[in-house]
């Protein structure tokens, strides 16, 4: 079973109510966009999070990722809104 | 070199150890971004703000600003450079972010100055929170900074003056 | 607020003078300008010089720096500037000239800066006198400062953001 | 008899030998070129700093100016290098 971490930043912590869950998604999970929809059915936190994608960015293993990406298990994923840095 | 703190730092102790004893430095651009007590909001309108939280990514944040630092001293002809950014809670007036760079002509300091702003902005993994008068909220990213950013994607100027 | 002076500053000093208590300023952005242990000449070669002697037309300098601030507070919404350039003798790392300039937001500090110094360099009526390893010889002024200041002559862009 | 200070920068100085002068051109120096080719007559020393006019800046009561600009008595003229400061 894939164990991946999920990290939530800015009201996307504050939505989904956790800055940081361990997950175990099914093996059929293996993009970002697949593992987005299948956090959606988690919480209703989770899918109002989720509702807008083009307010979210997303980050693989620290580094910046888009839907088409590819996620394993051990993956720390990270969810954020758009950077205001600087 | 680039550090991310909850403390604030001395800009010119900073500059100067930068500098050090290296007299092939002719130009030094340094930047120093400070929490705003208006802070923008739709149209053109403004409302008061009386503190700010940062939050940011530990772990991604550094790997971000080492990557941007390390673009900007492979482009530019910089003998020293330096990124600290803040996070934690601050109050107008406080220190954000320090940017500086050190070159033996001022045109490639200037350049990666801006360069390294503009990326900050876009790229490391920050967040704003605003107290304002009406009430806590996170600040939206905005499209100027990108178009800021989108700018260095171009071939930078020969900066070698 | 403009200085021509033959003693040393203090950066930090002068910028947290300039900023005050103004927390409606997002950004400053500061250019110090060092004399440097090499000099350009020649081609590609250079040679290392010991000190340096700036002379200047004391009346018309400052009449200049006045002009050449008025003119950047006039283009950029900037809510402070300072210019300090100084005269005499230097010696390699010395400071030589310090521009600063405070903004709601970056681009503008960043514009009027390069603006300022570009404008400096061409405008300003100093002459540098390098004291070199093969003699004393007057600096002569570069086709590439002009080329700079150039740029400024267009209209700016629109540095409200 | 109009009266004139002239001054003279950088290596305009060492040449001429002199950082200021007040002169008397004669009446028909209406210009700041005319003021020149008269200063040239004036020492061997003068004659030298100011062969190359393309070498020379000029200004005029403390404004830039070029060789057809007008100069009457009482102006301050100074004559100097291009500048390099900053």
């Amino acid at each position: 079973m894939s164990e991946m971490k999920v990290l939530y930043f800015a009201w996307l912590r504050k939505k989904t109510g956790t800055g940081q869950e361990t997950i175990h998604p099914p093996a059929e999970v293996a993009t970002l966009g697949g593992l987005i929809d299948w956090l959606k059915t988690q919480s209703p936190g989770h899918a109002d999070a989720l509702a807008d994608l083009s307010m979210v960015s997303f980050a693989v293993n620290q580094e910046y990722a888009e839907v088409e990406d590819p996620v394993k298990s051990g993956d720390e994923i990270a969810l954020f809104p758009p950077v205001t840095g600087g | 070199m680039i550090r991310v703190q909850r403390d604030d730092f001395d800009p010119a102790a900073e500059t100067n150890a930068l500098i050090g004893d290296d007299h092939s430095i002719g130009g030094v651009v340094t930047f120093t971004g400070l929490v705003r007590d208006l802070a923008d909001v739709g149209g053109d309108g403004q409302e008061r703000i009386n503190g700010m939280t940062l939050e940011h990514y530990p772990g991604m944040t550094e790997k971000m600003l080492a990557r941007i630092e390390a673009e900007a001293l492979d482009r530019w002809p910089l003998n020293a450079s330096l990124i600290i950014h803040r996070y934690g809670d601050l109050e107008p007036g406080d220190r954000i972010v320090f940017v500086a760079t050190a070159s033996a002509h001022r045109q490639a300091a200037f350049e990666a100055n801006m360069f390294l702003v503009d990326w900050l902005k876009t790229k490391a993994p920050f967040w704003k929170r605003e107290d304002a008068e009406t009430g806590a909220h996170w600040v939206e990213a905005r499209s100027s900074d990108d178009e800021a950013a989108a700018r260095w994607t171009e071939t930078p100027s020969k900066a070698a003056e």
